[in-house]
């Protein structure tokens, strides 16, 4: 069974990957489509006030009417994304292998990393401009602390939650600690991981966004704050419908990434 | 020489509110003065006096008047070089055809402000009124206007420039009905310039020249507001343009009400200032009055040929 | 050959050769306890183990021979008061890990790993480099009847084949003393005789020295030079039989009278301590 | 971990906050640094004296919507999940949707909700609810899907059905992935629970940071800050601790 | 006793006893066959096994036995094109899922699940009281020698107490079919045989029929009314021996001529598939 992939399980041998794939996205966008059309009727229907929800054409029409804002501002918020999520996933996983090997420093540090999340970064704009500046780096750092922090507490279940009679077989070969690690922990680890990873690619979403509120000029957290604050609910949609697209879009990466890597599921 | 660089840090994100320092950046009117000008936007929690006392900006369009006198009083080394909006920007909105016709109605109503200024301001003109704000069921307001507009709330703060477009265009202007602070006696100017200390000390010839550049700016989105947002809109293009327009408008008048005829654009009431300032030891938001001679710094904008300032 | 053996407890038998030579033994154990909580797996478990010796161990189940296993793999550290000795030197059982290929009881293969990725576990961990250690176990498939089996994953393997997968793991991590905790238990009759000629090949060809576990007696018999019949729970020797049969042995050597003879004897001890264990309270 | 190993982790977690407590004043003394960089522990903690009814207050405030969004999230989230192992069909619907609600940011839901839920509590409770559903869905989910197949054809073997499965062997072997959900969602509840205050409250631990920004006090600021990580810290002990309880077999 | 029988393939013994009632047999599979992926598993398997039967399956290590027993648990469906009748009802895989006891070849023991409460699991599901079935399973223990360890949990048990286990959760789970794959398979000797005497006596006491898997050709002929001996993967009957030997049979029976007879026959059969099944490419 591929456990932990959240698609039907029923999907491993016999068809091609890209063929599912494939199935799969155009079933996806069928889907998409039909909820769409049904919220358009029903918005239509019921007369819904545009300011509680506008009608999905209006939304479209809003994106088209000039798209190289919401362009760029994808890329641009795809690039904090990716920066702020590789680093969090590396760290987080890094760390989580530190805390696992140094009980004490675990002990001693772990405190802190839980302390350091409930700081709310939108508190400390100014913090982050005066420490990063209004580089990509300073929506990266956000988006990186917003990501660590689960992937550190799955990878350390995972490495904690090792057979330990495989380990002690392995031992039994003289592996070394690394050797451990390297060929049975983070593999083992693996499924854990990755339901982190898959938490933590709309976080490192949140944190990029979050990050373009400290005056920044291009990406879709500045397009969300504009049709905040503004009130156009239009504008509103249209950012989030973006963020959705970005969101998912990774997310369905990673999901693939993990069908790929962790085909094993919960085979023993 | 090469151009100076500097930053200006907005109160918020590109809008009309900020159009004339756009169009002095599109037409070149810093470099003319020697400054390579960068326009960094604010955002919620953004504080212009905060980054602007740490130098990591070099001016800044703060809130206004309000985040001047706390960041004095917190100790925060800033100087307030100009003032844009001369008037309180924001009104008390009601529905024409409701219960309330005077401010004496709002007693025992549900009134939204918000709780950074409008609040003290609202007190005020209840406490000139003879009305006891404790009599005033006074809520905080969220973002949206929706809860007026459905009848949730009685009276709604507006900025002049955003919220009351927003209210105008769903329920039409002839439903609304606007109280205006300056009718009570209250003046709650915002939207100041400021510069660091040291920037003030150390480069005075800096800051005159970006004065200069835009009240420049500003005088020409004035005498061409479609140009103006046309500019706007290029920095934000999923702007509502009809919208923008009105709010040029709207921002022309609070920039050159009052005093400005004569002492021209940024000018600093410091009659205003002093009511402003009474306002909030009033409120108890300042703990003691700040020294208004450090606080306020009008030289750079006397350094200006007064003709060159008018609008 | 045997040297030396102590077996305690009331059916210990002395039989000590005098002339013992030190660098004649792979493995001494001298009183070896275990203890998990309450229960206590072994008690003073002494035995002598030659280098070149094919020892098979039989006992009730649940009397503690893969914990002793455990212990001579370098595992688990035994009680404090025992001594062991490992090619003449003392040794604690952190000592021993890496220097003696284990078999343990369940096949614990690495779902991740294909088949032949899963036996070369030992041998990358030992730093060979990857193709050529593939290549190695992909030329013993055959014998491990795994043909054509090398590129699926443990959970397409039947539970033998699951086991020979393990078995060639620990035969290619090339090591003097061999612990095998009962390797052939999940095979059919004819893959298990044809398992146990190659075993005696192996140890033969390659002067390997063999620990083996097994509950079939006549297993026991077929293959060691010495049995060690272990008591029920905690685990000692209850008896140390010779097997002196010659090599090599055809299979009809079962029903040879010297055979039965040996049989029977350790099917006598066997039972009796069976019948303790199984009537004992866990403890 | 037995009692004394956990006495221990507590000392050591207790010495891990003094040393960084001490470098923090350190610094901000050393360097003189003014309160809007960052201001001495000592001074944080001297303001969380003066203010300590405004801070204890709001800090229950918000304390309360966070965990009635936490236990309302975490019981969607837990039913979600095994609404869909006893439906699989609804897998495939849930899923994506789930995830797309996700994928925007708590904060850009924020306006809506406000508009939908009001300015009150109902509206943080949403929010913390949406944020934590999700996390305790994902970890629910991969740990539901997690068991041994085979083991699962062993209880079917007995005739149980997807109730006595889920109850007898999904969720026991999913219990450690949910607890380890649950206890990264504590701290997230707390935040998105000030977060959301700071875009639109009238009470609570993010109204005071609103204020205080506003107002340039960063001193308060901060005693808002460790009043929220203090409750965070205990909250996530506490389902840690919980957590110990009941995930014994490991 | 059994009633008709049809081995296919080269091997086949077609052996139809023409009076066979519907209402004697408990199960009958015509043609079974599964496929997974490119591997034939099983490939026409055709057998029927009359109520209060004791029918033992022995097969080479791969040749799909837990692959069949998968399949009459209800497990898995073969491929198409097969017949299964039970109870004189033709039924398909998904049909028997709650209707035969079934011992899966590897424990499947719960981790946090005291010994007790992994016994009564299927109790459980059934819906009987926690109570009662705890305080049923209690008695039981010293049954299956595992006194005193009621309370503890799965991995504190050595592998044959596993098993037992296992064995006990089965037991517990009353159905008319019970299917047991190397029920026995890591026990010791004595172990072993009063496991076997305790199952006969369940059979006959409690008219129960039995499918058992093993891969002791001595255990199949002792316990089995019957022995299917089934070829090489893709595994289908290759040989049906009935075992008229009387019951209650003494331990002294494995050592009579006709118990031999009868051995040499199976070993033979057996040999000849496990050679073709060891040299055989995996598909
Ligand atoms: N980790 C443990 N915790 C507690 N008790 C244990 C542990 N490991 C083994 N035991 C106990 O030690 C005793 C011996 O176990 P061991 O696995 O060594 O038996 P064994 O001789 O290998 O049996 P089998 O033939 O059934 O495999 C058993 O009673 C078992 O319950
Ligand atoms: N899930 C599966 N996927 C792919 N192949 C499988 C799967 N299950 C079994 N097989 C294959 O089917 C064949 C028969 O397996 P099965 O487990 O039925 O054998 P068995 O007779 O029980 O063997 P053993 O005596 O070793 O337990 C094996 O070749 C095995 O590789
Ligand atoms: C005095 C005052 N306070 C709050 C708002 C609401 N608001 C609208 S835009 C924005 C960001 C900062 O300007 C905020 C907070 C307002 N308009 N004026
Ligand atoms: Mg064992
Ligand atoms: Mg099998």
């Amino acid at each position: 069974m591929s456990a932990t992939t959240l698609q039907s399980p029923a999907t491993r041998p016999g068809t091609s990957p890209l063929v599912t794939a494939l199935f799969r996205a155009v079933r996806g966008l069928a889907i998409l489509l039909a909820v769409l059309a049904a919220v358009e009727g029903l918005v239509i229907v019921l007369n819904v006030k545009p300011w509680y929800v506008p009608r999905p054409t209006l939304v479209l029409n809003a994106i088209l009417a000039t798209p190289e804002p919401y362009v760029q501002g994808f890329l641009r918020t795809l690039t904090e994304t990716l920066m702020g999520f590789t680093s969090g996933a590396i760290f987080g996983v890094g760390i989580a292998i530190v805390f696992f090997r140094a009980r004490v420093l675990r002990e001693l540090i772990f405190p802190v990393f839980v302390v350091s999340q409930t700081i709310p970064v939108i508190a400390f704009g100014a913090l982050v401009v005066l420490w990063f500046g209004n580089t990509l780096i300073a929506k990266a750092a956000i988006s990186f602390y917003l990501t660590f922090f689960p992937v550190t507490v799955n990878a350390l279940l995972g490495l904690e939650s090792v057979d330990p009679r495989q380990e002690a077989l392995m031992r039994s070969f003289g592996a070394s600690r690394f050797q451990i690690l390297t060929r049975l922990q983070l593999p083992a680890a693996l499924p854990q991981i990755f339901v982190a990873l898959r938490l933590a690619s709309a976080l490192s979403l949140v944190g990029a966004i979050v990050g373009e509120w400290f005056g920044d000029t291009v990406g879709l957290g500045v397009l969300l704050l504009q049709g905040m604050y503004n009130e156009n609910v239009v504008a509103i949609w249209a950012a989030i419908a973006m963020c959705a697209l970005l969101g998912t879009g990774f997310y369905a990466v990673v999901a693939a990434a993990e069908r790929a890597l962790v085909f094993w599921g919960a085979e023993q | 020489a090469d151009p100076v660089p500097a930053t200006l840090r907005l109160k918020w994100l590109p809008q009309a509110q900020f159009a004339g320092f756009y169009v002095a950046v599109a037409k070149g009117y810093y470099k003319a003065e020697g400054i390579d000008l960068t326009i960094n936007p604010g955002g919620p929690n953004i504080l212009a006096e905060n980054l602007v006392a740490t130098g990591a900006d070099t001016f800044g369009l703060s809130g206004g008047l309000d985040s001047v006198f706390a960041a004095r009083d917190k100790g925060l080394p800033v100087v307030c070089v100009g003032i844009s909006h001369q008037l309180t920007p924001f009104v008390f909105v009601v529905r024409a055809d409701g219960p309330i016709k005077t401010i004496q109605d709002f007693k025992g109503k549900k009134v939204t402000t918000w709780f950074t200024g409008a609040n003290h301001v609202l007190k005020a003109m209840l406490t000139k009124n003879g009305v006891d704000p404790a009599l005033v069921d006074i809520q905080p307001q969220q973002v949206s206007v929706t809860p007026f507009v459905d009848g949730q709330v009685d009276v709604i703060t507006a900025t002049r420039y955003n919220e009351y477009y927003t209210i105008k265009t769903r329920m039409g202007e002839e439903k609304l009905r606007t109280f205006v602070a300056e009718d009570s006696g209250i003046t709650f100017p915002r939207d100041t310039l400021i510069v660091s200390e040291t920037t003030a000390k150390e480069k005075p010839e800096l800051v005159k020249a970006f004065l200069r550049a835009s009240i420049k700016g500003w005088k020409d989105a004035f005498s061409d507001p479609k140009g103006a947002v046309d500019t706007i809109m290029k920095a934000a293009p999923t702007l509502d343009r009809a919208h923008q327009e009105f709010q040029l408008a709207e921002v022309q008048k609070l920039m050159t009400a009052g005093k400005v005829k004569e002492d021209g654009l940024f000018w600093i009431d410091m009659d205003a200032v002093k009511i402003t300032q009474q306002l909030f030891l009033d409120a108890k938001v300042i703990s003691k009055p700040v020294d208004l001679a450090a606080t306020f710094n009008r030289s750079f904008l006397e350094a200006i040929p007064v003709a060159d300032r008018r609008p | 050959m045997p040297v030396s053996i102590q077996g305690s407890g009331e059916a210990a038998l002395a039989a000590k050769a005098a002339g013992a030579s030190d660098a004649a033994q792979i493995l001494s154990l001298t009183g070896v306890t275990k203890t998990f909580g309450a229960t206590r797996a072994l008690d003073g478990f002494t035995a002598t183990i030659d280098k070149g010796e094919f020892v098979t161990v039989v006992g009730p189940s649940g009397c503690g021979k893969s914990t002793l296993f455990n212990i001579v793999a370098g595992l688990e550290e035994p009680d404090p008061g025992c001594a062991m000795r490992f090619e003449g030197n003392s040794v604690i059982a952190a000592d021993l890990l890496g220097r003696v290929s284990f078999m343990p009881q369940r096949d614990l293969l690495l779902p991740w790993r294909t088949v032949i990725d899963n036996a070369i576990l030992a041998l990358e961990v030992e730093g060979a480099p990857r193709k050529e250690a593939r290549a190695l176990a992909e030329k013993m498939l055959p014998e491990f009847g795994l043909t054509g089996f090398g590129q699926q994953y443990p959970h397409q393997l039947s539970g033998g084949m699951r086991q020979r997968v393990a078995l060639m793991r620990t035969f290619l991590f090339k090591r003097d003393l061999m612990l095998l905790d009962e390797p052939f238990g999940a095979l059919d009759a004819l893959t298990r005789t044809m398992m146990q000629r190659w075993l005696l090949d192996v140890w033969q060809k390659h002067q390997r020295t063999i620990l083996f576990i097994t509950h079939d007696v006549d297993e026991a018999l077929f293959l060691g030079d010495r049995v060690l019949v272990m008591s029920a729970r905690p685990g000692k020797v209850k008896l140390e039989q010779k097997v002196d049969l010659p090599r090599p042995r055809p299979a009809e050597i079962v029903i040879s009278p010297e055979f039965i003879r040996l049989k029977r004897t350790l099917l006598e001890a066997i039972e009796e301590e069976a019948m303790k264990s199984f009537t004992a309270e866990g403890k | 971990m037995s009692a004394p190993q956990s006495s221990r982790a507590l000392q050591r977690g207790a010495l891990g906050m003094v040393l960084l407590v001490l470098a923090w004043e350190g610094v901000a003394r050393g360097f003189n640094l003014p309160a809007y960089t960052l201001p001495s522990v000592s001074a944080i903690l001297g303001s969380i004296f003066d203010h300590r009814t405004t801070l204890f207050l709001a800090g229950a405030y918000t304390f309360a919507e966070a965990f009635s969004g936490y236990v309302i999230g975490a019981v969607i989230g837990i039913a979600l999940a095994v609404v869909i192992t006893l439906i699989p069909m609804t897998r495939n619907a849930i899923v994506p949707v789930a995830t797309s609600i996700n994928s925007v940011p708590v904060v850009a839901w924020s306006p809506l909700i406000l508009l939908w839920f009001g300015i009150g509590m109902p509206s943080k409770v949403v929010m913390v609810a949406l944020a934590v559903s999700f996390t305790v869905f994902l970890s629910a989910l991969a740990g539901l899907d997690r068991v041994d197949r085979r083991s699962v054809d062993l209880m079917r073997s007995f005739g149980a059905g997807r109730l006595a499965i889920l109850f007898r062997l999904r969720l026991p072997t999913a219990l450690p992935l949910i607890a380890a959900g649950l206890r990264v969602s504590t701290v997230r509840a707390v935040i998105v629970a000030i977060v959301t205050e700071m875009l639109g409250a009238y009470d609570g631990l993010g109204w005071v940071i609103y204020q205080a920004v506003l107002q340039v006090d960063f001193v308060k600021v901060w005693s808002a800050i460790f009043i929220a990580s203090a409750a965070s810290l205990a909250f996530f002990g506490l389902v840690g601790l919980a957590e110990r309880r009941l995930v014994f077999w490991k």
